[in-house]
């Protein structure tokens, strides 16, 4: 390993330190809020590094890992929403456990995971980054073990993460078994070389398996509601955004590798996934009540619509970021408030709760609808362009049942986040709701970088060119 | 070669359906420790004497006597073994088995599908292994102990509990937790031996 | 060949997820699939002669070690909380 | 950079708005009126200066381009011709009159209220001005969403059913015509040589043959023809009108119908000359069911804002059977139509709202005899239910009959059950007067009062509109004229 | 003098402005001033009119005056502009006249009223209304007075709108001239289709060298255009309206009701006259729908019992005549009958106008009666008008043009034996149920007292108008007595004289029968009416029945329920919540119906989910297999 590979790894190994240093910290038993601190400064650090080795990428550091643009854009996605979710950890947890402090441990680990996620071009990175965001999270959704059902979520979870965790593997080894290689290049060359053969396919649909569940795609769908709803706030919007994400961009590298649009199969798969996803996500919210599970059923729909992009090929990879980006600065905000929402006994994830949030809490529940608007893809928000672009680059494929289906759920969709909204408007319940005033720093900064979460949501909807452009010059590095 | 190894598939296979029969947890394992120990020949046969070594000891060793270990701090036994005779009703298995079974057969036509290769031995020496995890894999290895610490830290945090009204059998749950940490500790230290 | 074996082992420790009620139980067959998968590894491994298999079952062993630990946890957890290990009496969370 | 600056101030004035009523709603309602009288204002001072222009017919009369996202060749075009020009002087005066009409009728929320009746004349405004479809389809959903809140918080007690039908409705169309837009994008990007663009009069060049041309008109049309509303597509319709509040309604009946009518005058036919007069005939077709159907259901409803809704649905079934026609004199009356059904369909709802207010109820069972009481809204009411039968002299004839004129030829069987639909017209309308003004007086409680002098200024001027369009229809007529005239000649 | 047009609508049209917007404000003084005073000097304009072009006959023919040009698309240009030849100049007399006298007569026949103001604005702006209707020099312009007139119409029918019949009345009266206007509104298209024109002058120029005589699209827009005609005026089968219309108050009727508005499709065929001389078969449906008409009404007249209605139906049969002498070409005939029967029914309402409101509103002739000695003045001036009506000879203005009719109904070129035994089978009966009127009404016992006498200024406009329905046949003689034509001479400048037989029988002849048929009417009336307070005779049950029959107008009104008005309501009633609402309604359902049975799948199980993802697998694996 070079000093330029080192380079390149900087911002991983920072995150990797930043779990140790809290492990230190806690060991030296420092308070959470020095945690929370030392933990945002880390992140920023992650940040940073990143901008700092920017001009040296790519660099490949074989046969595990590539840093490139594309692994920049996507992690740097995954701290951005990390620094969200730490920051909303903090007031979630401060009242609620008693030993907050592990939590961040298991946080930056499961980050460290997805990080490691974007950079790998090996089924034993890829394993290795999958299994360390699996068994972070694991700990991380049942972290709140009395309360919530957390333990029940939390072994849902882990059970069916460690079933597809051996469908993953199951069908890696018969890859490797075909390919002689793990990594995606050499496999790419090997299968070239000797043509297609059906060990390999399968080994495709089965790491499908393993793919779809993380990201909840239909039918591997089925645990994401419960685990949403039974996962402390925070954890539920790392799982909705974070892991997700790195999970995709695996993908993705995966699917660019091998050339996977040239596996009929496989596009025949996924386009029926899509299918299902769009319409099995949207319709169940229809009539959901509870908050939590409503973003769950909404979480698979989006990433129905995300496979539409992700099947345009490398046309879509653009288009894909951009949604992600706009996807996750919406479901954190979203989230950001189900957290400030949320009681010391339950999380707030009944409709109920919301009903006239807007004339208690006006902001707040500008917040939301602004999260919920964007979510249904309407414009002045960034859930637009995202659509758009998404939808753009299904047209340019000639994806016309996609895009049809895409657009045709969206307008199911809509009608669960209007029920939202309008609950949000509705007339208050007469029993006042009293305001919380802990930590008044903590829950201002949060506040505060709500607003900024939802100005960004409006900047993104409104000028979305700054955040096409970038994408752009990142993904042309590799 | 290939007689051990079809000797040790069949009994891999038989004991293992014997695991998924079992009511009584404790048979279960032990059965469970019979597949392993035989799943560890066929590595032998393959020509891998390494992880076959591994099998042994981290699988039918460490794994198994932490499942052993929560079995009998539950005091699973033959009251559980009678709830799961009255779970395991025919109805109960009947469909999802044939489903698996299907899957099981279009696997195994697609397997005979692919090219045939006949079966050759050719031993990897744990040489071979080590430089190659401590060589280009090295990175894999460091992650590995990040995966680790995450599984000892969540394990220590789950495993403790708040409530007051504790079970008879979890009176002293702090030792039980500090046996938690440990056991997957061992697992690191073992392949930090093995290594050296 | 080896994969045949491989295959049968992962569709046995699927069956007895999907059958078994238990949670432990469903572990266990999770160990078992876990093992399958390994046992392909090495067998692809062999088949290439490379070490990059065994490599991989050790990574797998780590995995499912780890994996292990924690579902333990919470098996304990569940048990305090439920004095049951039915996964059916786990269905609190749905619509 | 006047059209800029009518969208801007719209926009920074429902922003105001909000703010300031958190202190003062008296200032905030001020601040609504006077930020929609600018904006007013502004078309028509800048008439004023630039009349000799106009009248020597150019058709773009005030452009705007800048870069908004130039990656996908998406810019933010903004420009005007004559049928922009009047549809945004209908815009702004139907705006005022919005605000007028809300002034004592919202009393709760009121910040935020006005910004949404400001934000949505803004969407509005811009559809009419937008000339890239990217654009267009931007200000096309601004218009929903304030209008979504607008009934969704203060209509009536259906208030919810009916803010989700209205959007979901638009929004099915509105996202087809995305999935169209992009198809043209790409098929003149690949004709053009790899010149992406969105821009309107760079995609006019786009030729396209056949089946794909359908489809993608087709896209176009059904988001239109659910705006404006076409029957079987009409069903939000009803509902929201109904549920909105007064001011809502208004802006519903007068405006967001006609960015359908707009829409299709705009884009489907010039983009589409073939393809859209290969469905000519059965748009002309379900055109003439609207026409009949809608009369047909207006006559049986008893809820009078329902009623009215109906009858926009009957109304603008004229539109359909004009455009299509592809005839000047038909196209010169819808955009006439446009403009006489917005001023008297608004003003019976507006009409509706005020005895809602007075009266508490919708149900024309519950009224009757308000002539007594009322003799002003009376009078006001006759000329408009008039004006909703077609009678001359008030606009809304010569709309129809230019429409029915110009549709004659091309399909005379149409055209006279068109015509028929005139009949049925009169049938409903005068069901307004009679069952609410005519008849024995209701002697429970107070009579109640006839028209409060800001309610004076609304009707008075709504009915000036109407007459002055009915008697001297020339100067619309001849700013329109080039529009359909090149429209004619693409054809 | 072509300046002075615009005034003669505009004054009209001020007092209608002035009045519905400032009217309630005013006191009731001046509200009459101005709303007849306006009439009134719209009246003296059209005499200086009238006089300056019958001494010299403008150029053309017609004075003309350009307003404003209304609108210019493409090649249908609309301007709003006057236009006054012969033919108008009638019209706009007796609407300008007889109007003034009405509105005289109004202003104190409806001073008690509480809604004077309105009532005066909608009568200005009926005036208003129908000046343009006679004076427009397009079609659309005639069409825009057309329908203002029927919008004053609605509006004074249903004048007492607290009465619901009332209303009612109104609505029919809007509703079924409206199937009529868009019929007329349909010819106006095809006419534009055709000549490319909507000028009535350039139509009339144009029509013989486009149109062949006889081809279907003539006959087609001449029979638009008289389904316009018949809805105006209340030919059958469209004349249910008109009964019903006496709803509005007396002036209203005499003014709207009976001289003017209704005769405006008399107007509109003779205005056309020329197209329609194209088409032979559309002048035979006038004249036969004109014969029909005068039946069916003249029947119905007989056994009515509110002296308004018998009024109305004599006003459909005598319109009737006017039908029938146009459908025959006798242009001049028809006109003239216009012009008599514009004074004589507009004194027959006003007259009874008094009577009803001597009596306590009291309509029933049959609790009328003996009211010769009490009110003197209204007996003479109602003797006049009933004379006139059925024709008496020489002593009546209705005599000198009903006899032209009859006379020309056999001899012009299109008349027949047929036409004028029906048009002579109508005198008989107009003389029978004129002298029934006046004997039940005026002779035998009083039955009801007098409440009041008519006021000065109501009386005069009576004693002008039976002034006139006396003198105003005296301008046109028929041929064969004195050779006075002025009035024929006039229109004939516009109209094209009558085209007559060869060897025809005298016309002493026809006269003479014409005569004796109004006297034998008149005798019988004599004999079934005088002195006997009832009607004994009609107890019989098969007359009865045959009366009860005419009296509900033939049946016409529920025919017309059940075959229209039942049906509409009852597809409108089962349509009332849009069926098609419903489809999306169902689609909503299915979504929520699909949702239960997803839900069904997150039921929280486990296993459940682990099948889920077996499912998956299944799926993948089975299609490459498929594959």
């Amino acid at each position: 390993m070079t000093y330029q590979q080192y380079l390149a790894l900087l911002p991983f190994i920072i995150l990797a330190t930043a779990a140790i240093v809290v492990i230190l910290l806690i060991a030296f038993r420092q308070s959470h809020t020095v945690i929370q601190v030392t933990g945002f400064m880390m992140m920023c650090g992650v940040v940073l590094a990143m901008w700092y080795v920017r001009d040296t990428l790519p660099r490949e550091i074989p046969p595990l890992f590539v840093v490139d643009g594309f692994a920049a854009l996507f992690t740097g996605l995954i701290i951005f929403s990390v620094l969200v979710v730490g920051l909303l950890s903090y007031i979630y947890f401060e009242e609620r456990e008693e030993n907050p402090k592990e939590y961040y441990i298991l946080l930056f680990l499961a980050t460290l995971g997805a990080a490691v996620l974007t950079i790998s071009r090996h089924f034993i990175s890829l394993f290795i980054g999958l299994e360390l965001l699996s068994v972070s999270l694991y700990a991380l959704i049942a972290y709140l073990r009395n309360r919530n059902n957390a333990v029940e979520a939390g072994v849902k979870y882990l059970v069916l993460a460690a079933l597809s965790s051996a469908f993953l593997l199951f069908g890696m080894a018969l890859i490797y078994m075909e390919t002689g290689s793990m990594e995606f290049s050499a496999i790419a060359r090997a299968i070239d070389a000797a043509g297609m053969s059906v060990l390999f396919v399968m080994g495709i649909g089965l790491i499908v398996v393993a793919i779809g569940f993380k990201l909840a795609l239909v039918p591997f769908h089925l645990w994401a509601a419960d685990v949403y709803q039974g996962a402390p706030a925070p954890v539920t919007a790392f799982i909705a955004t974070v892991s997700k994400i790195g999970v995709f961009a695996v993908l993705v590298r995966f699917a660019e590798a091998i050339h996977l649009e040239t596996y009929p199969l496989a596009v025949t798969i996924f386009t029926v996934i899509a299918i299902a996803c769009m319409i099995v996500g949207n319709i169940l919210a229809l009539m959901q009540q509870n908050v939590k599970r409503l973003l769950a059923y909404s979480s698979i729909a989006h990433f129905g619509y995300l496979l539409v992009a992700f099947l345009s090929g490398e046309a879509g990879v653009g288009a894909a970021v951009f949604y992600l980006l706009a996807y996750s600065i919406t479901l954190l905000s979203a989230f950001g408030i189900i957290t400030l929402l949320s009681t010391q006994r339950r999380d707030a994830d009944d409709l109920s709760g919301y009903r006239g949030l807007f004339w208690r809490s006006p902001l707040m529940a500008a917040i939301f609808t602004v999260a919920l608007l964007s979510l249904a893809g309407i414009p002045l928000t960034a859930g637009f362009p995202a659509k758009f672009f998404i939808l753009t680059a299904g047209v340019q494929q000639n994806m016309w049942l996609l895009a049809i289906v895409l657009v045709l759920t969206s307008v199911i969709g809509l009608y669960y986040y209007l029920r939202i909204i309008s609950t949000l408007f509705a007339a208050p319940p007469l029993t006042p709701v009293k305001e919380r005033t802990l930590h008044p720093f903590f829950y201002f900064a949060t506040y505060a970088s709500l607003v900024v979460l939802m100005c960004l949501l409006a900047w993104i909807g409104v000028y979305p060119g700054f955040i096409v452009e970038n994408v752009r010059e990142f993904l042309l590095i590799h | 070669m290939s007689t051990l190894f079809y000797i040790s598939s069949l009994v891999a296979i038989a004991s293992t359906i014997m695991v998924i029969t079992r009511y009584h947890p404790v048979h279960a394992l032990l059965f469970l420790a019979v597949s392993f120990l035989s799943v560890g020949m066929i590595f032998l046969s393959l020509g891998a004497p390494f992880v076959a070594a591994l099998e042994v000891i981290v699988y039918a060793g460490a794994i198994i006597v932490l499942f052993i270990f929560v079995v009998m701090m539950l005091n699973l036994g033959r009251e559980t073994a009678q709830q799961e005779k009255e779970w395991l009703k025919p109805k109960v298995w009947v469909v999802p088995s044939i489903l698996v079974l299907i899957l099981l057969a279009e696997m195994t036509i697609l397997l005979f599908q692919g090219p045939d290769q006949a079966m050759q031995v050719s031993v990897v020496d744990p040489r071979k292994v080590a430089l190659s995890l401590y060589g280009e894999y090295i990175i894999a290895v460091e992650l590995t102990g990040f995966l680790l610490m995450a599984g000892i830290v969540g394990a220590a945090h789950i495993g403790k509990h708040q409530r007051k009204e504790l079970h008879r059998f979890l009176q002293n749950g702090e030792e039980e937790k500090a046996r938690q940490l440990r056991e997957p500790e061992s697992v690191t230290n073992e392949q930090t031996v093995l290594h050296d | 060949m080896v994969l045949l074996v491989a295959t049968v082992l992962f569709t046995l420790g699927l069956i007895g997820v999907l059958t078994r009620k238990n949670v432990v139980f469903m572990l266990i067959s999770v160990e078992i699939m876990l093992n399958a998968a390994g046992l392909a590894f090495v067998a692809a491994g062999s088949r290439w002669e490379q070490p990059d298999g065994q490599v991989m079952f050790l990574f797998i062993l780590a995995m499912a070690a780890a994996e292990v630990s924690v579902g333990l946890a919470l098996v304990l957890q569940i048990y305090h909380q439920h004095k049951t290990l039915d996964v059916e009496n786990l269905k609190e969370l749905k619509d | 950079m006047i059209l800029v600056w009518m969208i801007g101030i719209l926009l920074v004035g429902g922003i105001a708005c909000w703010l300031v009523a958190q202190r003062n709603t008296f200032v905030c309602r001020w601040i609504a009126l006077i930020a929609v009288i600018t904006a007013f204002l502004i078309p028509v001072g800048w008439y004023v200066q630039h009349q000799p222009v106009i009248v020597a017919g150019d058709n773009w009369l005030v452009h705007f381009q800048a870069d908004w996202i130039p990656a996908f060749g998406i810019s933010f075009h903004l420009a005007m011709d004559g049928l922009s020009f009047i549809m945004l002087l209908l815009t702004f005066l139907l705006g005022v009159l919005a605000v007028l009409c809300s002034w004592n009728e919202i009393r709760e929320k009121t910040g935020f209220y006005f910004f949404n009746l400001l934000w949505t004349l803004a969407g509005i405004a811009g559809v009419f001005v937008a000339m890239d479809l990217f654009l267009f389809y931007f200000f096309w959903e601004v218009m929903l969403v304030p209008m979504y809140f607008l009934i969704a918080i203060w209509g009536d007690f259906n208030r919810r059913y009916a803010a989700y039908k209205f959007f979901i409705f638009t929004q099915t169309g509105g996202l087809l015509m995305l999935l169209s837009i992009l198809a043209l994008y790409f098929i003149h990007g690949q004709q053009s040589g790899g010149n992406y663009t969105f821009d309107y009069f760079a995609l006019l060049n786009t030729t396209m043959v056949g089946a794909t041309a359908r489809w993608i008109m087709l896209g176009f049309l059904i988001a239109f023809v659910i705006k404006l509303p076409m029957v079987p597509l009409h069903n939000w319709l009803p509902d929201a009108h109904s549920e909105a509040p007064t001011a809502g309604s208004l802006i519903l009946a007068g405006l967001l119908l006609k960015t359908g009518a707009y829409g299709i005058i705009r884009f489907v036919l010039p983009l589409f000359p073939q393809a859209s007069f290969d469905v000519a005939w059965f748009a002309m077709l379900v055109g003439v069911v609207g026409i009949v159907y809608g009369a047909l259901l207006a006559f049986a409803q008893t809820d009078l804002k329902r009623l009215i809704a109906y009858t926009s649905v009957s109304h603008m079934g004229f539109v359909l059977l004009g455009v299509f026609a592809f005839r000047e004199i038909a196209l010169q009356g819808v955009v006439m139509q446009l403009l006489t059904h917005g001023v008297s369909t608004g003003a019976l709802f507006v009409l509706a709202g005020m005895l809602k207010e007075r009266l508490h109820t919708r149900d024309i069972n519950q009224m009757g005899g308000l002539w007594t009481a009322m003799p002003r809204m009376g009078g006001i009411a006759m000329v408009f239910v008039m004006a909703s039968l077609g009678l001359p002299f008030l606009g809304s004839f010569i709309a129809e009959f230019l429409i029915l004129m110009g549709a004659f030829p091309v399909s005379p069987v149409l055209t006279i059950i068109a015509s028929g639909g005139l009949v049925l017209s009169a049938l409903y309308s005068l069901r307004i007067v009679q069952k609410v003004f005519l008849g024995q007086a209701q002697t429970v409680g107070e009579p109640p009062r006839d028209l409060s002098a800001r309610e004076w200024v609304i009707m008075a001027s709504l009915t000036a509109a109407i007459i002055f369009l009915g008697l001297y229809p020339q100067p619309v007529l001849d700013m329109v004229r080039n529009v359909i005239g090149e429209m004619v000649v693409r054809r | 003098m072509d300046q002075l047009l615009a005034y003669i609508p505009a004054f009209p049209l001020l007092g209608f402005l002035i009045l519905s917007l400032f009217g309630r404000n005013l006191p009731k003084q001046l509200i009459g001033v101005i709303g007849a005073g306006t009439v009134c000097i719209a009246a003296l304009i059209t005499i200086v009119v009238g006089i300056a072009f019958l001494q010299t006959t403008p150029e053309g023919g017609a004075f003309s005056q350009l307003l404003w040009s209304w609108f210019r698309v493409g090649n249908l240009s609309i301007d709003i502009s006057l236009r006054v030849d012969a033919l108008t100049l009638v019209f706009i007399f007796i609407i300008t006249f007889v109007g003034a006298l009405i509105h005289i007569y109004s202003a104190f026949f409806m001073w008690h009223d509480r809604d004077y103001a309105r009532f005066f604005a909608s009568m200005n702006l009926f005036v208003c209304a129908m000046l343009l209707l006679v004076m427009a020099d397009n079609l659309v312009l005639m069409y825009l007075g057309w329908e203002g007139v029927g919008l004053c119409s609605y509006l004074l029918i249903g004048f007492w709108y607290e009465v619901p019949s009332n209303c009612r009345a109104a609505n029919k009266a809007f509703l079924i001239t409206r199937i009529g206007d868009t019929a007329l509104l349909i010819g106006l298209f095809l006419l534009f289709q055709e000549l490319g024109t909507l000028n009535i002058p350039g139509i009339l120029q144009r029509a013989p060298d486009y149109f062949a005589s006889g081809s279907s699209n003539i006959e087609l827009i001449t029979i638009l255009l008289l389904v316009g005609g018949m809805g105006k005026s209340a030919q059958m089968p469209l004349q249910t309206w008109l009964p019903d219309a006496m709803a509005g108050p007396s002036p209203v009727s005499a003014l709207i009701h009976a001289a003017t508005m209704v005769t405006a499709g008399v107007y509109l065929i003779a205005r056309m006259h020329v197209l329609f001389q194209l088409s032979p078969v559309t002048m035979a449906i006038v004249a036969i729908i004109g014969a029909i008409t005068l039946l069916v009404a003249g029947c119905s007249a007989l056994v009515q019992t509110d002296i308004k209605r018998i009024l109305a139906y004599s006003t459909i049969s005598q319109i009737g005549y006017m039908f029938l002498a146009l459908g025959i070409g006798a242009w001049s005939a028809a006109i003239f009958h216009f012009f008599t029967h514009a004074f004589f029914k507009a004194l027959l309402f006003l007259a009874a106008g008094v009577v009803i409101e001597a009596l306590h509103h009291e309509h029933n002739i049959f609790m009328m009666g003996g009211l010769r000695k009490r009110m003197p003045v209204v007996f003479f001036t109602f003797l006049a008008g009933a004379a006139a009506l059925s024709a008496l000879p020489l002593v009546s203005a209705g005599f000198f043009s009903k006899d032209a009719i009859l006379w020309y109904s056999w001899s012009a070129a299109n008349g027949n034996s047929f036409l004028w035994l029906i048009a002579l089978a109508g005198a008989f009966i107009t003389a029978l149920y004129s002298t029934r009127l006046m004997l039940v009404v005026f002779w035998g016992e009083m039955k009801t007292p007098i409440h009041e006498q008519p006021a000065q200024g109501m009386v005069i406009p009576l004693i002008v108008l039976a002034f006139f329905s006396v003198a105003a046949g005296f301008i046109e003689w028929p041929h064969n007595m004195v050779h006075l034509t002025l009035f024929s001479d006039h229109v004939q400048k516009v109209l094209p004289e009558t085209v007559m037989k060869q060897g025809l029988p005298s016309e002493y002849l026809f006269q003479a029968i014409a005569a004796f048929m109004t006297f034998a009417g008149v005798y019988m009336g004599y004999m079934m009416y005088y002195g006997k307070p009832g009607v004994r005779w009609q107890q019989s049950p098969g007359l009865s029945a045959t009366r009860e029959f005419l009296f509900s107008g033939w049946k016409f009104d529920q025919l017309y329920q059940f075959l229209f008005v039942k049906p509409f309501v009852f597809i409108t009633r089962i349509n009332k919540s849009d069926v098609i609402d419903r489809m999306y309604n169902g689609i909503a359902q299915a979504s929520l119906r699909l949702n239960s049975w997803f839900s069904i799948s997150q039921n929280g199980s486990l296993r459940l989910y682990i099948v889920g993802v077996l499912a998956g697998i299944l799926f993948i694996i089975t299609l490459q297999l498929l594959l």
